[in-house]
This record gives structure tokens, C-alpha cells and sequence, in this order.
């Protein structure tokens, strides 16, 4: 590789050709602020429009300023990052962006997690010395997302995320000039838009522009009513990435302070998604290997691959891209919306408790699980199965709200029944983890043998689309993984065009998975942040006892006492679904 | 916003511009630029129905739309005004004349009159400077317009 | 309108079928035989030369109503009787003057007149090209063109 | 064949009017009919023939015999010697300052003109719909020469040699740009004409293109082959529905004559072009918006590198030239490098097209050799100023570019010169303002046409202009303090400073130049809130002269806005605050008692 030799702030240095005056600064320590500048190195999402102006730096002989993010060095470049043209260019730019931002960061959702904010801090602005008409929109609430478009500041980032790595083409950057923002089409509500609630644009937006619809309140109300029997249900990667909220490293396990914050939180049973998870297993596995041995027989009405099912920004996704292969994916619910009827009419009839009078909460890493738990078709009577979804950000509020100190709480366990899970519901927070658990399960049953190594490490790992040959027992078994629906996209394309090999494929709309969900803590475009999470997983079903979702003693209980067993009528009513057509448009009907 | 709907018909007229662009995504502006010259003005389900066939995201193509001044998602008036106000328009008084247009026809740039006839809009240089200042009714071109011309443009094409 | 200026098109395109060039002598070839053509048609000194009109066809021009005094030239021609070229060119640069028109009359120096309205042009009519007797507004051609040989 | 023999050609241009070229005409006409001339000799006037100086100018046709300095007690022997004794009146012709010749003919070669058309050599002369007329005209010929006579290679040098650089705004050296290009290796390669002229007053790249499409059509297909591409686009603006019209048609007989498409002239070369649309967009004049724009998406612009020569249209090396840039390059062919660069400056060669327009008597497309002065062209070309007001400015390179005053009425203008000055080339619209613009009001209006063009891709441009906007509003209505200045200033060099593309990084120069050249216009706003070219509404109050009213309520009556209270025959009173100041009272007053104060 040629090697390029320059001077950042009288500092010499010699980095790789191509590298940008940015990352050659990083290097020796030199920290340029950026603001619209964003990359998750390992996953390979980077933004980069040089839109804000704010890392540009002088180089010397050069007749204007550079953008570090985005000028490639050359050999002998002087560089001086905070020279006073600099300094005065740098605040001035940010004192522009600031005249045309709303002053509410006492209200705001985004306070102190705020990347402009920490700006307006760092560069020490004191007062915006310009004046002038702001930008006015009209905010737009959605189930899962709230878009306050007077607070973008034409970063890009979520219109990168929207479109090139998720594909979904909810937001664009429309207008021109002063009135440009990213929104949706015609400015119509995101509800109308073809979104996915993924909410990977609010976890990428530097502010209070784009922000999770907040249930905290619901909740809190919820459990202030003694009328009411409220239970909790915390998906697996909430536990890998809470701790983040409350100073700790990340890839921080708080499973033990989770459950016991929540406890404090005057929830009356705290449970386990992942109980739901293991359910997913026996149902989805179930399915899976139903219709695999129907097509080795030969059954031509037997579709295949078949697709998972437990991401719900995903079951948005196909809904309004791939209507015509609605029928490839599982029909089994995902482990929340599994969970809600089994709390409310096994759990629930179990103790006596008319549905009505509880409450199911989830704590999700996710915001489409909003949107999921209030969709028609989960509802008894207009009672949703699952009342209200929490991102891992909002029970991290909950509880500081609560005054309770998260670090210094004790490891306490999951309630009885429902709180019980196995390594293999675990690993569903992580990409690849879902078809991984399905694997442990759905080997055991179809070659009848016992699994030893339980770990599939060809299944794990970052790369956008995985794929992987299983040896079930002389049977060869293509499994393909996607995660980021612009990765998902391309695998059904290959199924739509029936070039797909696959038997079964894994997808999760989230870059990493749920552990990299848009409901989790920010990570700031740090991707070793969603490294660590994964790990943080993966130890954890590492140290369970009971690994493979078959194996849950409650399961099998719940089994032999409530369901009968996989596929059958009363799991088909309570834990099976299905999908609508979404892709018409919101003007034209054909 | 108002839910128009297209006729069948229309659908298939904007279908086959597209094709005839080979449903290209790299012809989108074309492609507007056809659709416009059909419609008068491009809506949101045309924009749509546009999207869907060069399968683009609608986001994107509204983000287009409204990026570029020639295209306009309102319908014009009957005889639509545009203005220009070019440099060479501008210091010869086309402000006065654009002024005296508001004041006459009581309506804003970018407005239609209440009875359709006419539209307000600015432009910028139709390359006639000679002529300075200019308007255009539709594709008739007007040189040398004073604000007192204003009124006898407006007359000839009010009954 | 848009009528008439198509058959204008029509009148004052290509009529000949168009082969394929060949070569560049082929090019040479063409080039001589059609600068022939028109040297015979303006030749300054061929007293068979023809009247030569030609009206700046450019968005400034028709926008102050070249097409209409084109179409008056046209007219009173073939109404007089009279042999003459009208053809349409670009724009001459005088926009303060438009619609302006090049007249040569065999044997003469092309003249330019300016702010030619459809009266104006059967004036140029009656007084220069049937009388050789000047009217206002001529614009004194300012510029020198390269010849590109 | 009329009876009429002579003609006398007078002069009334601004410049000769002054120096009594009317009277001269008058003795013309009394002189033919006294000596009983009139069915042969007819005197009349003209416009002006450029040359000023000299004036007055009086031409006899039809031996073309140019008289200059004519005073009005030469005609009768201008009469008696040319008409009657058919001799030449010797001290009165033109002498070449060069050889000290006397010429008596305005054909002759020694003939200097201020004007030199070479990218409008055809404009105007050939009727732009019959390839023939381009062809007699050795059109295609030096594509011809390119394909048969010379490689690629050859060919750059020539234009490298000439010194031919951009003439869309930057002024890079166009045979370097080629060599860049041709110098990337890849499978697919496009040359690309940006005829998206954007600069509002600018209009010379529609006149090439409605006067003479096929020299840009060659032009392209010459850079085609030098750069190695095959594929060309026109990339012109959907408001030039007459230039697309002519090009479509230029582009449909250039191949049926297989000048354009597969196997050009024998020579195995292929190349043929697309036309795509602009949509209303200034930004898309910078290549990188461009691109974007002929991609289907929104024309906001890249930061470069990567430059389009390595990656422009689908990732694919890219060639992006202007429309008058194009017209040059047939000529530099068919004549040689050397021809093209003995006209003009040092750095800057060949001729430059102006759109002259504003306050100047010839509005109009001029083409002048580079290093003519700002002078020459205002008063000798232009006419002077109209209304014999005095010249105040003149605003070259559009919104991005500066105002040139009195002290730059003598410099050379080219690039280089120009960006000195506080401007640029720009395009080419030389818009000339008189005593009544206000120097605010004009970077008024421009920043508001930077403000509505800005893509709003980058912080600075998107809401830096915007609010230099508002600060020079603030200033023209009055309400600006000094600080405000201060704010101006630094805020326009922070936007140079730190914008992504040519848009922002130029859009503050009419702020800084005319901050520069009138800064006292800007204290006067300011301290005084007072507008001395009497532009600037808010500054203005129209009062009525009590002594001069006489009640007649004629005004009263014509206030759009009720503004006008008195008693019939008593004198009036405007109310300041409901005052629109649309002037129509001090119209409708027979008795001069309003005025602006």
C-alpha cells in the first residue's frame, strides 16, 4: 500500500493513500468535530455528504477550507485543524445551524444525548448572533416514530439509512435551499409511507428530529392502577445494552439488575421474552420442518425457502415490498406478540386475572414493536395482547425517574413461569441467532440424534448475507442470513426470481440484529459498541444450563397443559398470524 | 392533501411514457418533465404511479419534484403568469411589474385567481434580456412591460 | 401560429435525399458543390442573384414577432411575384432591435434592419428592395465573423 | 432595381448624437435638396457602428467608404466630392491605427472591429435547420481532419496550445481537462454538454444552440474521440423548448449524413448523443449537480475529488464542457492554435461572449476579443447608458460574480483580471447599472436568487445566505445597525470559506464587492436610513408640497390603499403608515406637488 506522509497540527504523520485528513487525524490523537459525518465501520455503513461543514479544516496552500471527513491526503499536506479561520469558520457554521434550530433542549427528547448540543457545548457558543425566519413543519407522530422535522439539520444520515442500507425509501431529502429537510413524500404522515418502524433513522439522528414514540407514561399510569395486574416481558438484547445507559462498558450483562430494577418498578410479574423465544422455536421450527419434509416428499403445493418471522420491522418490510411472497414466511408470531396471549389467556386464566385487568409491558430494543403490539390482529375485543412496548431507552428513563440506582441494584431472577428461557432464546437478540436457535431445536427433532456442539459459528459473525450448509444428518441444509433490509431485499429478490437455494432464511431489519435495534442506547456510529452486545449474548448462552428451546422445562409444560403441541389448533389460534398486502399506494388503488 | 383520482385511462398514458423511457430510473426527470407536459401539473398519485413503475421510492421522486422549479405539484390557472425576474428584467423594473400583477389580480405568487383564469408565478431569464422586462401568458411573451401595461395584458384574456 | 411556422420547416429544410458521408474528401466535396450553390444565390457582383431575406429566428426574436414578419415576407413575395430567398438564421446579437432582418440585394452589401414589425417589413418592401430607397432603423453590422477555412 | 444611387449613413448613437451627428444629418437632407439629389441620394440614420471614437460616423453605400470624425461643415463636401465628383474626401477617412493607412472601405481587413465572432461565427449568417448551410460553411471539417489527420493525442496539444479555457464560469484550461479525461482508463467513457445555462441575464449558450447546433454537436464528437468516449449528452435546460427543438433536428441530419452515429466518415470512429433535461435548477451548472441531475436525482452537487474525469456519469469517466467553450473548438482546428491564441491576453485567449443587458442602450449578445476594456464595450459596443444616465456599475459573473465601477472601466477584462477586480467571468452576463441602482438592492437581489437556488445541501450556503439575506433586507428597510456590517462581512467570507460547491463559495462576492466599491451606499442605509439611488421602498416617503396642492383629490382617489386624506380644494396629506409607496399619486398629480423625499 502506498504510504502518504503529512503534517496534522505540526504533528507528522504517515498514513495509508486515501485516507482521509479525518481518520489520518485520529490516528495521532487529533479529534476533528464532525456532525454529519456517521459510520458503523464494521458493518459498512458510512455517511459522508460533507453537507455540514463543521470538520473543515485549512490546509495550507489550498484557497478555501477542507472538509476532513471527505479530502483524501496528499503527500506533504500541512494541516492545521484549529487555527483561528478555523475556529471562527467552525462556530460561525455551527451558529448558522443553531439560528435555524429550535431552542427547546429543556423539553426536548433528545437532551443530552443530543450530538449537536454536545457541539454547541464543545465549541463554547453562547449566544446565536443570527436572527432569522426558521423553518416551520407540521410534527408527525406515527405508532413508533415522531418526526419533528424543525429540528433536522440535513445530516443525511437517516436518509442513508432509510434508503441505502434499509432500502425502504420512507424519507428522501425533499425541497431545495433554505427549505430542504428529509422527509416523507409529500410531507404525508410516516404512518401513510411505506416505513417499516425500524427506527434505524432515530438511531442515527444527531437530534431531536427523529425520536421514539415515548410509552412511559402509559406504563407508569398502568402500574400507579391497582386495579390492574401489570406484566413485564424484556427482550434479549435489552440485557446486553442497558447497561450502557448507566455508565457501563459496553457488552455490559445486566440481566440480574434488569430484572431486579424492574421488580422495584412495581411491575407484578417480570418475565422473559425469551420464554416467548423458546415458543418461537418449537412453533417456527416446527413449521420449518413440516414443510421441509413435505418438499423432500415431493409435495409441489410446499413452498420453500421458508423465512423467519420474529422481526417485526421485516413482516413491514415484505408487507409493502414483497406481497407475493407473503406465503414464504413463517406464519409464527414473533416472541412478543407470542408472549401477550400466553400471558393474558394461559398465564392470566391460570390466576384468575380477566384480561382486561392486565397489563402486558414489553422492553423491546426496537420501535416497530410499537407499532407491532397495536396492529388489529392482535387485539381480543380491542384489547391489545401486549399494551405497551418500551425501547430499552425508555425503561432506562423509567428508572432513572425512579430514583433507583441501577449500578448498586442485586442480581435477581426472572417470575415463574414465563420467566424461564434457554441459551438458544437468548441468542435471538444477534443476527443469525434466530435461525441458529431454530437449528439446535429443529436437528435434534429431525434427525432424532443428540446435538453436541450447540454452537454454529458459521452462522455467526457481521457480514451482510451469510449463508451457511448444515449437516442434518446426511441432509444438507442451506440456511441464508440477512440483516438490514437492504441485504434482506436482495435474498428475496433471489426467491422472487426463484434463483434462491436456500431451505431457510434468517432475517432481521436491523444492522446486527435487535442488538443493534433503534431502541437501543445510541451507539453513536461506534459499531464496536454492537460487537460488544453480540458477545455480551453470546456469553450469556454460554453459561445457561438449558440451550436449546425444546429442552425448557415450561415449555414443555405449557405444552402438555395449555397447547397440545407445535402446530396445533390452539398454537395456530394463539401464536400464528398472518400478513396483509401493504404495497398500494396511499393514492392511487389498483 | 386532496385524494384525486386518476382515471384509468391517465394511468395508462403515464405508464407508457415511462416506458417509453424503458422504465429507466437514470430518466426520471424525462419522465416528469412528459408527465407534466400531459397533466398541467404533477400530483401526488401521478408522482406515485410514476414511482412504481421505474421503481423508485416515492420519497424519492417527491424529493425530485421538489427539488427542480419547472415542476409544480399545483394545477395553473387557465392562463398562467410567470414573471421574469433575470437580472437584466430586474434592473429595468420588473419588480414594479410583478407588483402591480399581485395588486391587479389580488393574489400571491404561486396562487391561482379564485375563478382559475390566471397564475402568478417568477421566473428566472427566458434568455429574451433585449426585451427586458418580460412576461409570458402561457407561451406568448410580452417585452418591455410597464407596470400601466399590466392591465391591458390582464384585459386580453379576460372576457 | 404553429401551423404556418411548420410550413415554413418545410419550404426551407433539406429536399434532397441525404446519402451518408463517406469521407472527409467526400465532406470537401459537399462542401464545395453546396458553397457553390449559394455563392450563385448571394454573389454580391451576380446580377441573377436572388433577394436574399434572412429574419433572426431566435427565442428573442420570435418572442417580438419574427415568425409573423417572416410570414409577411413570404407572402407579399409570392403575391408580387417577386424571386427571393427568406430563410430563418440565429440570433445577430441586437436584442434591443428585434425582430431584425439581413437583406441582400444582389450586388449590394447585406443591410440590417431593426425593430421590424409586419408593417415595417412591407415598408422594406415598397421602399428598399423594389426602390433601393433606405428606411430607419438599420443596425450597422459591428462585429467581424471568422471564416473557419 | 429602385432609382436611388447613393446612401448616407448617419450615425445617431448616443456617442455621435452628442458630437451633432443629428445636425449632420439635417444639412444631409437640406444639401440633397438643394442641389435637386433627392431621386438619387437618400440620407438617413443608423445605430451605432461601434466605434465611438471616432464619431461621428457617416458611411456611404453602397462603396462602403467610412467617414469618420464628421463635423457638420463637411457635408457639402462630402456632397460635392463623393456624390458629384465621385472622389473620396481623404481627411476624412478612417486611418488604421496600426499601419497609419488611410481605409476607405469598411470591408477592408485593416478594418478593426471591437467585435471578433468566432464561437457566433455562424449565428445569424446560417439558417440553423439545414446542415448544408453549416456544411458550405466548412462545417465538420475539422471533425473530418481530426478522424483523418490527426490522433487524439495531436489533437489535445492544439487545444492545449490555443489556450482555450472554460468559458461556463471557472476558466479551467479546457486541453487539460480532455488529457485528464482521456488519461482514466475504463470501458465506457461520456463527454457531456452543459447547456444548462442558469445565470439569470446570461443567453448566449441558447443563441449558439438556436443559431448554430452543429458546431456544438462536432465539438463533441472531436472531444469524444480525443477523450475516448463514444457517448454524448447535452444536458440543456427544459425553458429552451426553440434550442432543443433546432438541436434534435441538427442532431437527426448529422446522422443521416453519418456525421454523427457509427463509422464517422469511413473512419471507424462512433460516436452519437442523447439530450437530457434540466429542470429549473442554477445549482446543476456546477459538473457535479449536473451529473446528479442527468442521473434522475436531485441536482445537489458532490464534494470533489473525485472529479468527473474519474468518475462522473454512472461512475464512468466523465467530460463536462459548456456550449460557448464548444463553439471554439471547430475554428482552433480548422485554423490552428496559433491563429486562436495571438487573440486576447497572456492567460486568457480568444474572444469571450457578453449578454449585455441592464441600463445600456444595445442590449444585446456581443463576442469581443479578451483584454477589451469595460469602456469599449459600454460605450462603444453598448451604446452607452441609457437615457444619458451615468454608469454606476456593472455586474459580471451573475449571482457568483462582482461589480466592476469606474475605476475598472479601463482594465482588461479576463479572467484573471476579473477575479482581481473582486469578480468573475462567470458566464458571461455583463449586466450595466446607472446612478438609480441601489449598490444594496442589487446584492439584495442577487443573494435572494442564491438564497431560492441554493441546493441546501451544505449548512453554510443553506442558511448562511438566507441569513445574509435578511441582514441586507434589514439594511434596505432601514433597521440595520453598524454591528450588522461587521456580521456581513464575516459572514460572507466564512460562506466562501467553508461552502461545498462553486454555488456557495462564490454566492457572498456581490455582498463583498459591493461592500467593497460603495461601501459608503451601506453606511447611508445604515446611519442615515437613507437610499441615494431612491430604490429601497422603506426609505422613501412620498410627501405632498402643501404650496403646490390644490385639492383637486385626483390622487386621493387613484391610492390603492386609501393612504390620501383631504378636504376638496385643500391640500392634502399622506398617511406614512398605510403609505405602499406604489407612486401611483406622483403619477396621477397634474401639479407637481408630490415628491419623493
Amino acid at each position: 500500500m502506498e504510504m502518504v506522509k503529512l503534517t496534522i497540527d505540526g504533528k507528522p504523520v504517515e498514513v495509508e493513500k486515501d485516507t482521509t485528513i479525518l481518520k489520518a487525524a485520529r490516528i495521532i490523537g487529533i479529534d476533528i468535530p464532525t456532525l454529519c459525518y456517521f459510520q458503523l465501520k464494521d458493518l459498512d455503513i458510512e455517511n459522508r455528504p460533507g453537507g455540514c461543514r463543521i470538520c473543515v479544516v485549512e490546509v495550507s496552500g489550498r484557497r478555501n477550507l477542507a472538509p476532513a471527513c471527505c479530502t483524501n491526503v496528499t503527500q506533504g499536506m500541512v494541516v492545521n485543524t484549529h487555527s483561528i479561520r478555523v475556529l471562527n469558520a467552525r462556530r460561525t457554521v455551527l451558529e448558522l445551524i443553531l439560528s435555524d434550530h429550535p431552542a427547546e433542549c429543556l423539553t426536548c427528547a433528545k437532551s443530552g444525548n443530543c450530538e449537536l448540543q454536545t457541539m454547541a457545548q464543545q465549541l463554547g457558543v453562547r449566544e446565536i448572533p443570527f436572527q432569522g425566519e426558521q423553518s416551520k413543519y407540521r410534527k408527525d407522530t406515527s405508532p413508533a416514530i415522531i418526526r419533528d422535522v424543525d429540528k433536522c439539520i440535513m445530516c443525511r444520515r437517516c436518509e442513508m439509512m432509510c434508503n441505502d442500507v434499509q432500502t425502504v425509501g420512507a424519507l428522501s431529502a425533499v425541497n431545495r435551499g433554505f427549505m430542504a429537510v428529509v422527509a416523507t413524500a409529500f410531507e404525508m404522515n410516516l404512518e401513510k409511507s411505506p416505513c417499516t418502524y425500524c427506527g434505524q433513522c432515530v438511531s442515527v439522528c444527531p437530534t431531536g428530529a427523529l425520536t421514539e414514540v415515548d410509552h412511559s407514561r402509559n406504563v407508569i399510569n398502568a402500574l400507579a392502577d391497582p386495579a390492574k395486574t401489570v406484566v413485564v416481558q424484556t427482550a434479549p438484547a435489552v440485557r446486553a445494552a442497558l447497561g450502557e445507559e448507566f455508565g457501563l462498558a459496553p457488552g455490559a450483562l445486566v440481566t440480574g439488575k434488569m430484572v431486579a430494577a424492574l421488580r422495584r418498578l412495581g411491575f407484578n410479574y417480570v418475565f422473559d421474552t425469551d420464554f416467548a423465544a423458546d415458543l418461537t422455536i418449537m412453533e417456527e421450527g416446527s413449521e420449518l420442518l413440516d414443510r421441509l419434509t413435505r418438499y423432500l416428499k415431493g409435495d409441489k403445493e410446499v413452498k420453500l425457502p421458508i423465512l423467519t418471522s420474529c422481526c417485526p420491522g421485516w413482516v413491514n418490510f415484505f408487507e409493502h415490498n414483497f406481497p407475493d411472497l407473503m406465503d414464504v414466511p413463517s406464519t409464527a408470531k414473533s416472541p412478543q406478540q407470542m408472549f401477550g396471549p400466553i400471558a393474558k389467556e394461559y398465564f392470566g386464566k391460570k390466576l384468575g386475572i380477566d384480561r382486561k385487568n392486565m397489563i402486558v409491558v414489553s422492553i423491546m430494543p426496537c420501535l416497530a414493536k410499537k407499532y407491532e403490539c397495536q396492529r388489529d390482529e392482535f387485539k381480543v375485543n380491542g384489547d391489545p395482547d401486549v399494551n405497551f412496548s418500551l425501547s430499552t431507552r425508555e425503561l432506562a428513563h423509567l428508572i432513572k425517574l425512579a430514583n433507583i440506582d441501577f449500578n448498586s441494584l442485586p442480581d435477581e431472577d426472572f417470575d415463574n413461569p414465563l420467566g424461564a428461557s434457554t441459551g438458544a432464546a437468548v441468542i435471538f437478540g444477534n443476527t443469525g441467532g434466530v435461525i441458529e436457535a431454530a437449528c439446535r431445536t429443529a436437528y435434534e427433532l429431525y434427525t432424532g440424534k443428540k446435538l453436541e456442539k450447540v454452537e454454529f459459528n458459521e452462522l455467526r459473525g457481521l457480514e451482510n448475507i451469510r449463508h451457511a450448509t448444515l449437516d442434518f444428518n446426511g441432509l444438507p441444509i442451506n440456511i441464508g442470513i440477512a440483516h438490514g433490509l437492504g441485504n434482506a431485499r436482495k435474498l428475496l429478490e433471489d426467491v422472487q426470481a426463484g434463483k434462491s437455494q436456500f431451505h431457510a432464511i434468517e432475517i432481521m431489519a436491523c444492522p446486527g440484529g435487535c442488538i443493534g435495534g433503534g431502541g437501543q442506547p445510541f451507539h453513536h456510529g461506534d459499531s464496536d459498541v454492537i460487537k460488544k452486545r453480540a458477545a455480551a449474548l453470546y456469553r450469556e448462552d454460554d453459561g445457561k444450563p438449558i440451550r436449546k428451546s425444546h429442552e425448557n422445562p415450561f415449555i414443555i409444560e405449557l405444552y402438555k397443559e395449555f397447547l397440545g403441541k407445535p402446530l396445533s389448533e390452539k398454537s395456530h389460534h394463539l401464536l400464528h398470524t398472518h400478513y396483509f398486502d401493504k404495497s398500494a399506494g396511499t393514492f392511487v388503488e389498483e | 392533501m386532496a385524494k384525486i383520482k386518476l382515471s384509468e385511462k391517465k394511468i395508462e398514458e403515464l405508464k407508457d411514457v415511462c416506458k417509453s423511457f424503458n422504465n429507466d430510473k437514470a430518466e426520471l426527470i424525462n419522465v416528469l418533465h412528459k408527465a407534466q407536459g400531459l397533466f398541467g401539473y404533477l400530483p401526488a398519485e401521478l408522482q406515485e404511479v410514476i414511482a412504481r413503475e421505474l421503481n423508485i421510492s416515492v420519497a424519492h421522486v417527491y424529493g425530485v419534484v421538489t427539488f427542480y422549479s419547472f415542476f409544480t405539484m399545483l394545477p395553473k390557472g387557465e392562463y398562467p403568469i410567470s414573471i421574469c425576474l433575470g437580472t437584466a428584467c430586474y434592473v429595468r423594473g420588473a419588480e414594479k411589474v410583478l407588483e402591480e400583477f399581485k395588486r391587479v389580480l389580488k393574489i400571491q405568487v404561486g396562487e391561482t385567481t379564485p375563478d382559475g383564469k390566471f397564475s402568478l408565478s417568477c421566473l428566472r431569464c427566458v434568455g429574451a434580456c433585449g426585451l427586458a422586462p418580460v412576461v409570458l401568458v402561457g407561451e406568448k411573451v410580452y417585452g418591455r412591460v410597464s407596470p400601466e401595461g399590466v392591465k391591458d395584458i390582464i384585459a386580453e384574456y379576460s372576457n | 401560429m404553429k401551423s404556418a411556422y411548420h410550413r415554413l420547416y418545410k419550404i426551407f429544410t433539406i429536399t434532397h435525399i441525404m446519402e451518408k458521408i463517406k469521407s472527409l474528401s467526400d465532406l470537401k466535396m459537399l462542401q464545395e458543390s453546396l458553397s457553390a450553390k449559394i455563392n450563385l444565390r448571394e454573389k454580391i457582383n451576380n446580377s441573377d442573384a436572388l433577394i436574399q431575406v434572412k429574419v433572426a429566428m431566435a427565442t428573442c426574436g420570435i418572442a417580438s414577432g419574427a415568425r409573423e414578419v417572416m410570414e409577411v415576407f413570404i407572402e407579399e413575395f409570392t403575391k408580387r411575384n417577386i424571386d427571393a430567398v427568406v430563410t430563418q438564421t440565429g440570433c445577430m446579437g441586437y436584442c434591443y432591435a428585434e425582430p431584425t432582418v439581413e437583406i441582400t440585394m444582389p450586388g449590394v452589401e447585406p443591410i440590417t434592419f431593426g425593430y421590424v414589425d409586419i408593417k415595417k417589413a412591407s415598408k422594406i418592401i415598397d421602399k428598399y428592395i423594389l426602390n433601393n430607397e433606405l428606411v430607419d432603423g438599420i443596425i450597422p453590422v459591428n462585429y467581424e465573423t471568422i471564416d473557419v477555412q | 432595381m429602385g432609382k436611388i444611387k447613393y446612401h448616407i449613413l448617419v450615425c445617431v448613437g448616443t456617442a455621435c448624437q452628442t458630437a451633432k451627428s443629428e445636425e449632420i444629418l439635417k444639412n444631409f437632407k437640406e444639401l440633397i435638396k438643394v442641389k435637386g439629389l433627392e431621386t438619387e441620394v437618400q440620407a438617413i440614420q443608423t445605430g451605432c457602428f461601434g466605434f465611438c471614437e471616432n464619431g461621428p460616423i457617416v458611411k456611404m453605400m453602397p462603396d462602403n467608404t467610412f467617414y469618420t470624425k464628421v463635423t457638420p461643415e463637411d457635408c457639402s463636401e462630402i456632397i460635392d466630392e463623393h456624390i458629384i465628383n465621385g472622389k473620396k474626401v481623404d481627411r476624412l477617412l478612417y486611418v488604421s491605427p496600426e499601419t497609419k493607412e488611410s481605409i476607405g472601405d469598411s470591408r477592408h481587413k485593416g478594418f478593426h472591429k471591437k467585435q471578433i465572432r468566432i464561437a457566433l461565427r455562424n449565428c445569424g449568417f446560417i439558417n440553423p435547420e439545414n446542415i448544408d448551410e453549416y456544411i458550405a460553411r466548412y462545417g465538420y471539417q475539422a471533425l473530418g481532419k481530426v478522424l483523418t489527420e490527426l490522433t487524439p493525442e495531436a489533437t489535445i496539444e492544439i487545444i492545449k496550445k490555443s489556450g482555450l479555457r472554460g468559458r461556463g464560469g471557472g476558466g479551467f484550461p479546457t486541453g487539460l481537462k480532455w488529457e485528464i479525461t482521456r488519461a482514466v482508463t475504463s470501458d465506457k467513457k461520456y463527454v457531456v454538454c452543459n447547456a444548462d445555462e442558469g445565470d439569470p441575464g446570461a443567453f448566449m449558450d441558447r443563441s449558439v444552440l438556436e443559431g448554430d447546433p452543429h458546431t456544438v454537436l462536432e465539438a463533441m464528437a472531436i472531444n469524444g474521440y480525443c477523450t475516448g468516449a463514444d457517448q454524448g449528452v447535452i444536458y440543456i435546460r427544459a425553458e429552451y423548448p426553440l434550442a432543443v427543438e433546432r438541436l434534435k433536428i441538427a442532431m437527426k441530419q448529422a446522422r443521416e449524413y453519418g456525421l454523427l452515429g457509427k463509422d464517422i466518415l469511413g473512419t471507424g470512429f462512433n460516436f452519437d448523443i442523447e439530450i437530457r433535461y434540466g429542470a429549473g435548477a442554477f445549482v446543476c451548472g456546477e459538473e457535479t449537480a449536473l451529473i446528479h441531475s442527468m442521473e434522475g436525482l436531485r441536482g445537489e452537487p458532490t464534494v470533489k475529488p473525485p472529479f468527473p474525469s474519474e468518475s462522473g456519469f454512472f461512475g464512468k469517466p466523465t467530460n463536462v464542457n459548456n456550449v460557448e467553450t464548444y463553439a471554439n473548438i471547430p475554428p482552433i482546428i480548422m485554423k490552428g492554435s496559433d491563429w486562436f491564441s495571438a487573440i486576447g491576453t497572456e492567460k486568457s485567449k480568444g474572444t469571450k461572449v457578453f449578454a449585455l443587458a441592464g441600463k445600456i442602450n444595445n442590449v444585446g449578445l456581443i463576442e469581443v476579443p479578451m483584454g477589451i476594456t469595460l469602456r469599449e464595450v459600454i460605450y462603444e459596443i453598448g451604446g452607452g447608458i441609457r437615457n444619458g444616465r451615468k454608469f454606476k456599475a456593472a455586474q459580471t459573473g451573475g449571482p457568483s460574480g462582482g461589480m466592476l465601477t469606474e475605476k475598472h472601466l479601463d482594465t482588461p477584462i479576463d479572467y484573471d483580471n476579473l477575479i482581481a477586480a473582486g469578480s468573475m467571468m462567470g458566464s458571461g452576463g455583463m449586466i450595466v447599472m446607472d446612478e438609480d441602482d441601489c449598490m444594496v438592492g442589487m446584492a439584495k437581489f442577487y443573494l435572494e436568487f442564491t438564497v431560492e437556488e441554493s441546493c441546501g445541501k451544505c449548512s453554510p450556503c443553506r442558511i448562511g445566505n438566507k441569513r445574509l439575506f435578511e441582514t441586507l433586507e434589514k439594511i434596505t428597510q432601514g433597521h440595520a445597525i453598524a454591528e450588522d456590517l461587521d456580521k456581513l462581512r464575516n459572514l460572507s467570507n466564512v460562506i466562501k470559506d467553508t461552502s461545498l460547491c462553486g454555488l456557495g463559495q462564490t454566492s457572498p462576492n456581490p455582498v463583498l464587492s459591493s461592500m467593497d466599491n460603495f461601501y459608503h451606499e451601506y453606511l447611508e442605509h445604515v446611519h442615515n436610513k437613507k437610499c441615494r439611488a431612491g430604490n429601497c421602498k422603506s426609505l422613501m416617503q412620498y410627501l405632498i408640497i402643501a404650496e403646490n396642492c390644490i385639492g383637486c383629490t385626483l390622487c386621493a382617489r387613484n391610492c390603492p390603499v386609501d393612504a390620501i386624506a383631504g378636504e376638496r380644494k385643500q391640500a392634502h396629506l399622506i398617511d406614512q403608515e398605510k403609505c405602499i409607496k406604489c407612486g401611483a399619486c406622483m403619477e396621477k398629480c397634474k401639479f407637481n406637488a408630490i415628491f419623493i423625499n
